[in-house]
């Protein structure tokens, strides 16, 4: 892929509901074309966060910009034309079309019958093309989702973590697949599972709380008291 | 001075009207999420239980008891064979109690004949109010309109059955978890629906004509109600009835009563554009 | 996106790139109806052309309902603005007769889609889905009632306005009952066969995502609102273009072709040949007004009785339409078949 | 609808495959020589079901009582009538589609009935074309001029100009309508102000109010201030009725006046309609050696039900049709239209014929409602029909 992806910058950004604050002065660049974590217990914040990058979700104070288009308030649908997709926590599918059909509708424009056969190999349904969504077993789900994420050509790909529910060699398998997206798109997985993000060597930022405790790469995070104390030190 | 008299009182009649003829509606369309096609049948249920009673010669005051039992038990009995397989499937819902609101009004026509039913009301003069002569009947319209609507609210508020009713419609598994039966809840919900339209034909029957289609004068309506009063909320009730009555009213004594009508129905589109959750949500 | 949303190129659709059993039925009735003026004569088929003007009226509604799974009451409201406009066109401007046909239908549909589009975007835009959205259209089609029985100036009233001439273009005048018959039919089969087309694309499975899960269409970049507008916008169109047609076969509108009751029929028709498959629609319509015509000659009374008890057997028996209860029950006679070789 | 009605379909049924046998028996002869031979075939075509099922059944049961009393009588010039009984739900498609089955599928000589505007009109856009007769018998705004239509009810210079001359008179000069929203109270409130200026009186207002209305409230609170002498009510149907119910309530002790009063509804509400005026062509009360006979007859076939000026007019224009017949020897269309501007019939209301814009000259009687039965104020005989700029 030749085209320059931009960088995806979030400045000060805070989202509260009613008196209760769910996300408090996020500040943090997310790197052209590579990996990125955000990890931190429950109800830090994480998916709020990502809601907001996505446009589900308004911003109450701060900014986020994709390259030099301020992005915070725009509508979900331009922010996906942008080319920020998004793969939702629960595998979220349309359960009445077929696997192909899927794809037919979250391709950004009309696919070739060659980019269909590369994607379905790629998420590795190429048996199941015909099959209703509805039919797939949790796994391939998932991994009709992130296809779908990837048939938009995005150049931003938000992950609400993809291993839920998966077995440790879907697990290995999802973790080995990202690591190819390396250099090729701008990747932001919020995951729970320790192993695989320390797999994944990813540049990981913490939440807690709604406020980042931590940012760096996960051997630094993992050597850092605070974040110890706060998450890893629960396990 | 005086002129604002009969306009607010003409302003209380309406807007007691719609709140007997929509509490109903409040319950199996505002708490239930039932589109009931079938709710005016219900009304005329109660307007004919009204026929029946003075027909063997018993008196209005009989029937208003009468009437709401007729109707939770037609309402218990319809939802036990019918609206319980349609709670998942809107648009099963309309067909449904669409089907059962031609047949209710087919059958009624046949038992009793197509000529309108001619019923005896109670408190036939009027009666003075700061020199201005009202209709007593309307008068107590308004009273009972509002006394039956802060018991409903009460029952809502306060009773067990109120409150397992909330908990099984925010979720029905966790009313489940917490002992309450949701079918017996929803079972006794559309009957207490049914019921209280019952109670509204029985007071609308003094004031119009008793005929098998009385009802479905009230259907769209009823359905407006709710929806601009909030549905979910039972006092979201009185806040749609209160805007819509008092608002068609002060426009019929400006404007031809049809256009005041269209243009009430429209505003009611507007306000839903701005305000999907109604003006009174739960 | 938009412009790739109606690209369709052949072979694209795997599964649909066959002709379906759904597109067969409908060029087969098409052929048959063709041939139909052979073997039905004068008036009677003019009653026939009236079918397939509902027929197209029922389309429109499945076009939208069907697709997106959003229930219209309201869509009587835009068959009367189409009939209504080709009357009032016709009958209260001295448009030059050569092409007064064409401009009466092109206001009655341009007021349709104006309408849909205005009422669209309040609701749809506002986020009114579902039943919400089935009620506001059943307002609807009151206010326009209301209008059409208050405006007697324009309207005509009560009793509406006679005198539309027969549907004619440029000197090709429709007035006899089979050119007229051939002309109702040449646009229900343009429609239907174009609709199917159009459905079987991207837009078709667009829309059934939404139907699905709409959160997640917008997030891969579709303004699903727009969309669903634009859908009904287009159905409200063909709703008019069956108004305006029939205004003119039948010579006069009149108010109850914008009522309560037609949006209710309108519904029946469509849930009988089953909602979402657009031939269905055709099918129904023709088999509830045969229904009809030989039930309420019988015993006027046992027709309302008869309609609500069949709503509810719809529900209870076949809730995907009677049209798939057979084709199930057929596909499992022949499974089961298959299975005993 | 009751079971015999039922059965009599049934044995419709039969006779008329027995007649299709014949029909092929006589392929060979021309078809008007066939169709002067066998019985000759009515449609009845009007709202059986919905909002107007009361009047539409009284009309039925009058259209009835003439079939069988004529065939009884050995028939239409020695002809039995067939007859086939059409609801057209009172809609326009309805009445579309029972018209057209009426005249293609059962080749009717006439068809007869209707109550609502929209029904005639949607009925005339399918009979007219076809030239086959229609005859309405409805009292309405009157302005239809067509050879094949021809209307046995009252229009507006039948029915309001009369009334207007003794209201003006004996009530006062001023009134207030209150209608339906529809053209028939429409049309005919233009006529009553004419009327009411003509005799130096006013209307003070007209309002109208959509089907449906349940609340009159508003209106009668204005009619209290305007203070008329006298108030006009043209709500149709289940409206009329909800009007009365709150205008008795509200207790304004002005005189009540509507012409859509008649004995089916002052049978239903006699307390409601009490002391009310109406005119109409036809009261049950009239006396007359014809309505006794009329009353009795109706009484022995369908019991003791309300006949009202709907029904009437229905039982006339059968009637009027079987003179018409006979005299033009045949029941080719054309012929009979000819003949029907030349015929007359002792009516229970008195006699009864066309002028020359096929409306019937009919009877004017101004009545007052007294428990149930009206008494009559005062007969303004047999009025001629007025469409300006009519002539057929």
């Amino acid at each position: 892929m030749t085209v320059t992806i931009p960088l995806l910058s979030l400045r000060n950004v805070s989202r509260s509901f009613g008196t209760f604050k769910a996300v408090t002065d996020v500040s943090e660049d997310f790197g052209p074309e590579e990996l990125n974590c955000i990890i931190g217990p429950n109800g830090a914040g994480k998916s709020t966060l990502l809601n907001m990058i996505c446009g589900t979700l308004a911003v109450s104070s701060g900014s986020i910009h994709f390259g030099d288009e301020s992005i915070g308030g725009m509508s979900g649908d331009k922010i996906a034309r942008l080319g920020i997709a998004r793969k939702f926590q629960v595998p979220s599918v349309f359960p009445s079309l077929s696997v192909v059909e899927n794809f037919h509708v979250s391709a950004s424009n009309a696919l070739s019958a060659n980019e269909l056969d590369e994607i379905l190999s790629t998420v590795n349904l190429s048996v199941d093309r015909d099959t209703t969504a509805s039919e797939l077993p949790h796994g391939k789900k998932q991994w009709l989702e992130i296809g779908m994420a990837l048939s938009m050509q995005p150049k931003v790909l938000l992950l609400d973590e993809p291993t839920a529910g998966l077995s440790v060699d879907e697990t290995r398998a999802t973790s080995e697949f990202l690591r190819t997206l390396r250099g090729k798109v701008t990747v932001v997985v919020i995951e729970h599972d320790m192993a695989f993000v320390r797999d994944l060597k990813a540049h990981t930022m913490v939440l807690h709380h709604g406020k980042v405790i931590a940012s760096g790469s996960f051997e630094d995070i993992e050597n850092n008291d605070l974040v110890r104390d706060v998450y890893l030190g629960r396990r | 001075m005086e002129a604002l008299i009969p306009f607010s009182l003409n302003a209380l009649t309406l807007i007691s009207i719609l709140l007997m003829v929509s509490m109903g509606m409040a319950i199996i369309f505002g708490l239930m999420n039932v589109i009931n096609l079938a709710h005016g049948e219900f009304i005329t249920i109660g307007a004919f239980t009204l026929v029946v009673v003075q027909g063997l010669g018993g008196n209005f005051w009989l029937a208003l008891i009468a009437a709401p039992i007729v109707g939770y038990i037609i309402g218990l009995a319809l939802e036990k064979a019918l609206i319980a397989r349609i709670y998942e499937n809107p648009l099963h819902a309309i067909l449904v109690t669409w089907g059962l609101s031609l047949i209710l009004q087919q059958v009624i026509q046949l038992i009793f004949g197509a000529s309108p039913q001619s019923i005896t009301g109670p408190f036939p003069g009027s009666i003075d109010i700061l020199g201005v002569a009202y209709p007593a009947y309307r008068l107590f319209l308004i009273a009972f309109a509002l006394a039956t609507f802060a018991a409903t609210i009460l029952v809502f508020k306060k009773t067990k059955f109120g409150l397992d009713l909330r908990a099984s419609i925010q979720s029905s598994e966790m009313a489940s978890v917490m002992g309450v039966n949701p079918d017996k809840i929803n079972a006794r919900a559309f009957a207490s629906g049914a019921a209280l339209a019952a109670l509204a034909g029985v007071l609308l029957a003094p004031l119009t004509a008793v005929t098998a289609y009385m009802g479905i004068n009230y259907l769209a309506r009823s359905f407006f109600v709710v929806l601009v009063g909030g549905a979910g909320s039972i006092s979201g009730v009185a806040a749609g009835s209160g805007l819509i009555g008092s608002l068609e009213t002060a426009l019929s004594y400006e404007i031809p009563t049809t256009v005041a009508q269209a243009l009430v129905l429209a505003l009611a589109i507007v306000i839903l554009r701005f305000r999907p959750q109604g003006i009174l949500p739960a | 996106m938009t412009t790739t949303i109606l690209n369709t190129t052949p072979g694209q659709i795997t599964r649909k790139q066959k002709l379906g059993p759904a597109s067969i039925i409908a060029i087969g009735i098409i052929l048959a109806l063709l041939i139909l003026p052979a073997f039905v004569q004068g008036y009677t088929l003019t009653s026939y052309r009236d079918v397939l003007l509902f027929a197209l009226f029922a389309l429109s509604l499945d076009l939208f309902w069907g697709k997106t799974g959003i229930l219209s009451f309201g869509h009587a409201t835009f068959f009367g603005l189409g009939a209504y406009g080709m009357a009032i066109m016709s009958i209260h401007f001295s448009i030059d007769p050569a092409i007064v046909s064409l401009v009466g239908l092109l206001a009655g549909v341009g007021m349709a889609a104006l309408v849909a589009l205005i009422v669209g975007y309040f609701i749809l835009y506002g986020g009114v889905r579902g039943a919400y959205f089935t009620i506001v259209t059943l307002a609807l089609t009151l206010i326009a009632n209301h209008v059409a029985v208050g405006w007697p100036s324009v309207t005509g009233g009560d009793s509406g306005l006679i005198g539309v001439p027969p549907f004619s273009i440029l000197g090709w005048s429709f007035a006899d009952p089979i050119s007229s018959y051939y002309l109702a039919l040449i646009v229900l089969g343009a429609c239907l066969l174009s609709s199917m087309w159009v459905m079987s694309g991207r837009l078709g499975l667009i829309l059934t995502a939404i139907q699905d899960d709409e959160i997640k269409v917008q997030t891969l970049g579709y303004k699903t609102p727009l969309l669903l507008l634009m859908t009904f916008a287009a159905s409200a169109a063909m709703a008019a273009l069956a108004g305006g047609l029939y205004a003119a076969g039948n010579g006069f509108v009149a108010p109850d072709m914008i009522a309560l009751l037609l949006s209710t029929e309108v519904i029946i028709w469509v849930a009988v040949g089953g909602s979402g498959t657009l031939v269905g629609a055709v099918i129904g319509t023709a088999i509830v007004w045969w229904l009809q015509q030989k039930i309420s000659s019988i015993n006027a009374s046992a027709w309302p009785i008869v309609i609500g008890t069949f709503f509810i057997l719809l529900v209870l028996v076949f809730p995907k339409g009677p049209a798939a209860f057979v084709l199930d029950k057929v596909k499992k006679l022949r499974r089961d078949k298959e299975d005993d070789r | 609808m009751s079971k015999s009605n039922v059965t009599r379909r049934q044995t419709l049924a039969t006779l008329g495959k027995g007649a299709a046998l014949a029909g092929v028996a006589t392929l060979g002869m021309p078809a008007i020589v066939r169709a002067q031979s066998g019985p000759i075939k009515l449609g009845f075509l009007s709202g059986l079901t919905g909002l107007e099922t009361i009047l539409g059944e009284t009309q039925l049961n009058c259209f009835k009582l003439a079939v069988s009393q004529i065939n009884a009588a050995s028939g239409i010039a020695g002809r039995q009538i067939e007859f086939i009984v059409e609801d057209d739900q009172t809609t326009t498609k309805g009445a579309i589609d029972k018209a057209r089955k009426l005249i293609n599928q059962d080749q009717v000589d006439a068809t007869i009935g209707l109550i609502a505007s929209l029904t005639h009109v949607a009925a005339r856009s399918v009979t007219t074309p076809a030239k086959k007769l229609l005859m309405y018998t409805t009292y309405y705004e009157g302005d239809v001029c067509e050879r094949y239509f021809f209307s046995t009810g009252q229009i507006p210079n039948q029915q309001i100009d009369p009334s207007v001359e003794w209201l003006t008179a004996n009530e006062g000069k001023s009134t207030y309508i209150i209608g339906s929203d529809y053209v028939w109270p429409r049309k005919s409130a233009d006529a009553i102000k004419a009327a009411m200026e003509a005799k130096g009186g006013k209307v003070l207002d007209a309002e109208f109010f959509p089907f449906g209305t349940s609340d009159f409230g508003p209106a009668l609170d204005r009619v209290k201030s305007a203070n008329p002498d006298f108030v006009w009510c043209m709500c149709a149907g289940n409206d009329l009725i909800t009007f009365l119910k709150q205008f008795n309530s509200f207790g304004l002790g002005k005189q009540l006046f509507s012409q859509g009063l008649d004995d089916v509804f002052s049978q239903a509400e006699p307390e409601l309609t009490n002391g009310a005026i109406s005119d109409q062509s036809y009261f049950m009360g009239i006396e007359s050696e014809e309505n006794a006979k009329f009353k009795a007859a109706y009484r022995d076939m369908f019991g003791p039900k309300p006949i009202n000026a709907i029904g009437e007019a229905t039982y006339n224009a059968v009637y009027l049709y079987k003179a018409a017949v006979e005299k033009a020897g045949s029941t080719e269309t054309e012929a009979v239209i000819d003949a029907l501007g030349q015929v007359e019939f002792d009516a229970p209301q008195g006699k009864v014929s066309f002028a020359s814009n096929n409306v019937a000259r009919s009877n004017s009687i101004l009545a007052r409602a007294n428990n149930g039965d009206w008494d009559v104020i005062k007969d303004f005989g047999q009025v001629d029909p007025v469409v300006p700029g009519c002539s057929l």
